[in-house]
């Protein structure tokens, strides 16, 4: 048997969320909402799982649908919060974990999917953070991720624009500006896992076992640590699998990828 | 607030409400109760220079856009996802400067509408000390907490001259019911001047008490009755989201040009009646499908 | 948040999440959803130096206090409306300098409310300049706003360390149905650092959900299952206030002497089971014919 | 036929409500309550009820309870306003009228429902003022009103505390205080109807036919004008006083009145 990168990606994400977590994704964010929904059914059962751009709680849709305002979301959910409700608990610190993408990524873990470029003539005119840039400041951890890791232009030495904090900006880090929450904890790219060190910068884990260190660093913008353990992303378990699988049927987690990237194809090792 | 028994208008005179320069609310989300019906309207009538605020939108915004009504865009978020992207026309007139791209986050517009809702002169926020925003927003201030001696970002009131809200049932006096989520559509009820609303369906009062209302009477100025008025956003529970009609205007613009062709087709050639003909009855009434079975409700998405 | 999938427990469980001392929060107002078996229970359980906020209350304020359970009292009103008139305790204990009265307004609470639930240390408040309510909270503090100029009176959060709360409905997982008005219900449920809540009656969350669920249940750390848990005050759909009962305790509350005798009979002595066994059954189900017709309902506050 | 004073009082608040006001009482206040029901039902049918407590919108009780949180005061209300979204609507000035009762009321209408004596040790504790401090800054016009003028002690020339605010407070105006709302514009006594100035202090516009201006004076701590044309309280239209009684077939209204001034008993005029 055998599975694909954005199948194993996602599972990747999903074991970043601990069980008894409070976690929320943004909307246009298919393989964190996957990943949400797969942690919920394996490892977290008893996660709070609030779905983003619905605010419904543990809703056990029947699929993953391309858009995230679709009622589909909200199926098997006893009660959904309202936009305020679900914001007042994020500010206010109820909130245990986010997931959070960007179009440039820093070491920091700052994101901006505000504008690449100079701000009155970007380059490019991202979409926007959201919701995200106030709440990044307060909710417990951030998963960030992204899929265009390879493309050399997303983890960057400095965002041209901050939509929403890492660890450390340029106005100071998370202490100097009162900020109670944690920042970026993991970051998982299609090339491999970061998690910060004690300076607030990304340090190389995991690497997918089909790229190496060379792969990352000529991709990578800014300056990383490498852990000493440096190993390779555990393989996803047949219910992790078969979670995805069930959870989005129409593959919308694939629509994050480059089409390059989903040839990416592993098989299942035989014990 | 409005208190005439009657607020039926038809949807020229409801787009009518909406003044050129306004600041205008927009209602839904995403894919969800966007106010298209009257965007189309809006358009035919050639609206001007509106500055426009809410939190994730896409089609209606990049519409009106591709449509130069726009001069300044407040929103959290213009895009269509991962599914189609970031918005053309909006992206192309960001980039060559055409409009003034006042970015905004959710919090952030929440905390500005609370503030006109409650009516007081300016809020604290938690977050945006450290990001950018501020490069956006030269209005927001600071200010020092006298209990804890934190510095916190302070914003002022957001009082939109009209919110433009969709929701799939209405009754003659103006109330509405909507499906959550209700994204902002409270707030912007509360905080705007007036809303002007559409509804898929006028039913009796009884029926919305039945289902619960959403946005009351007092705060809406007009309702008008337009079937399928938020197509191809969705209208739960009555319609899902058009994906193929989206992908079609997504398709159109490519550029500019085309775009033209397609609002000239789509919208300034025709009304809302001619618009749904062109659509084709068929392919409406397979958005309604949605509730029989998940094969059919996924199958709107394949 | 309370992620526990079973968050029942018995009343004496319940009330003993509320610790001496603690800023407490009452739910419902006046005459409805008073918490009044968590009142009777921690009266016996001898709770002492609670710190009550809240908006318009009557009998579960003036109880605890003729139980000498409270020290600080910050509510918008205590009394009995133009029916009963001034709380009787709560009056003595406020002329007699024996409770501190840091009376409060609506508006304020609410604000400060909201401060807690949106995480921010201070909010601006339109009114009480020109009133005297500053001599009573030496705590507020005034700003100058950035962008007006104007000077407005600023409130620091309010986060109570437990919300009690009564409810008709709830489940197991301690989801809360309630019928309007919430009064300050779901600010105190976000606001508190717990809420503890009991509920006439457990029932399928099918149910709730097909009623609409208030106060969800990651809100909620325990929910106590207690048949008339709001006695004398009503717990609709179920039932009416208890304008007779009430009465017996505002006739017994002329002197602490003879109050004492009321707590004696009604609380200490016995427990909840008891106490509506000295109600009486009749008597009780009689506050539920509310609903068969306009003459009954009429007829319970003949 | 005969009526009652609580009767023509109640018809006397309901005639200060113009058509298509948005009106709001607060809780314990049944003339108020009553009288607004009285208006919607004769002179005012396009007024926005709030009922006091419920904030129920334009409901219709079968009757008046004895408390202000009963469900039967929504009923046939299509909606009913949460908590917050009242008080908002006030403090924003989307509320044009406000009846507020004291138990101290001054000369410029500022009114004290909270202690009356040294706020230490008052001599009596009355109830507070619930929501009314705040939104007697912002409601559009207030309408006072008390049925205690005949003690001597409600109308005093300076209020022990102050609650709610009327036209001119101990730390300035409303203009100085920077607040929107109109303050006092009528104040209904078992006695008389007062109006206020351009001063901002009560001026007696007219009493009930068996009230003299010495009455009104010796019962009243503060100096007032009284109107060059001080009339008499237009007595009830047949429509009025059934509007009363079919509202309040309890009588709760009379809670509100010493038991001495029950026995006001008035004719109706045959024409």
């Amino acid at each position: 048997m055998t599975y694909t990168i954005d199948e194993w990606f996602v599972v990747a994400l999903a074991r970043t969320i601990r069980d008894r977590e409070v976690v929320f994704h943004g909307f246009g964010s298919p393989c964190a909402q996957v990943a949400m929904h797969v942690a919920r059914r394996t490892h977290a059962p008893d996660m709070l799982l609030i779905e983003g751009a619905m605010y419904a709680i543990n809703p056990d849709p029947p699929f993953i649908p391309p858009t995230s305002n679709d009622n589909s979301l909200k199926q098997g959910a006893a009660y959904s919060m309202r936009f305020e409700e679900f914001f007042d608990a994020a500010s206010r610190g109820d909130v245990d974990r986010m997931f959070l993408s960007g179009g440039q990524i820093d070491g920091y873990g700052n994101t901006n999917v505000t504008a690449v470029g100079p701000l009155d003539r970007p380059k490019v005119k991202l979409g926007g953070g959201g919701g995200g840039c106030n709440i990044s400041a307060t909710i417990g951890q951030l998963t960030l991720w992204t899929t265009r890791h390879r493309s050399g232009r997303t983890l960057v030495s400095s965002c041209d624009f901050i939509t929403d904090i890492g660890h450390v900006t340029p106005a100071g880090d998370r202490k100097a500006l009162g900020y109670s929450g944690g920042g970026p904890q993991w970051l998982v790219t299609e090339l491999g896992i970061f998690d910060y060190d004690g300076s607030g910068i990304a340090r190389l884990r995991e690497m997918w076992p089909d790229v190496t260190e060379d792969d990352v660093r000529s991709s990578t913008g800014f300056e990383f640590e490498v852990a000493s353990d440096l190993g390779t992303v555990e393989p996803p378990s047949p219910a992790e699998l078969a979670a995805v699988r069930a959870i989005d049927p129409l593959g919308v987690r694939r629509s994050e990828f480059d089409p390059g990237e989903l040839q990416r194809t592993f098989e299942v090792a035989l014990h | 607030m409005f208190l005439d028994p009657d607020k039926r208008v038809d949807l020229s005179t409801a787009a009518g409400m909406v003044a050129d320069g306004d600041v205008v609310a927009l209602g839904g989300g995403l894919s969800a109760r966007l106010p298209m019906a009257l965007i189309r309207e809006m358009i035919r009538q050639g609206r001007r220079n509106l500055h426009v605020v809410g939190s994730a939108h896409s089609l209606d915004v990049d519409m009106l856009v591709a449509a130069g009504a726009i001069t300044v865009c407040e929103e959290s978020y213009v895009g269509f996802e991962q599914d189609f992207g970031l918005a053309p026309a909006y992206r192309r007139a960001a980039e060559s400067g055409t409009i003034q791209v006042k970015e905004s986050c959710c919090v952030t517009i929440l905390t500005q509408l609370r503030a006109a809702e409650m009516g007081v002169p300016f809020l604290p926020v938690r977050g945006i000390k450290g990001t950018d925003m501020r490069r956006l927003h030269p209005e927001y201030a600071e200010m020092t907490c006298p209990f804890t001696g934190e510095v916190l970002v302070v914003v002022p009131p957001l009082r939109p001259d009209v919110a433009l809200l969709h929701a799939p049932l209405g009754d003659t006096r103006g109330n509405l019911y909507m499906e959550q989520p209700y994204v902002l559509d409270e707030h912007f009820a509360s905080a705007a001047r007036s809303v002007v609303a559409t509804v898929d369906k006028i039913v009796a009062t009884e029926e919305l008490v039945e289902r619960g209302i959403t946005i009351p009477a007092h705060l809406v100025r007009g309702v008008a009755e337009v079937p399928f008025g938020a197509h191809p956003a969705s209208s739960y529970p009555h319609y899902a989201y058009d994906r193929s009609a989206t992908g079609a205007y997504i398709r159109a613009a490519g550029t500019q040009e085309s775009l033209e062709s397609y609002l000239d087709e789509w919208v300034r050639s025709t009304d809302e009646a001619g618009y749904r003909d062109r659509q084709g009855s068929a392919e409406l009434e397979r958005l309604t499908t949605w509730s029989e079975s998940v094969d059919a409700w996924k199958g709107l998405f394949a």
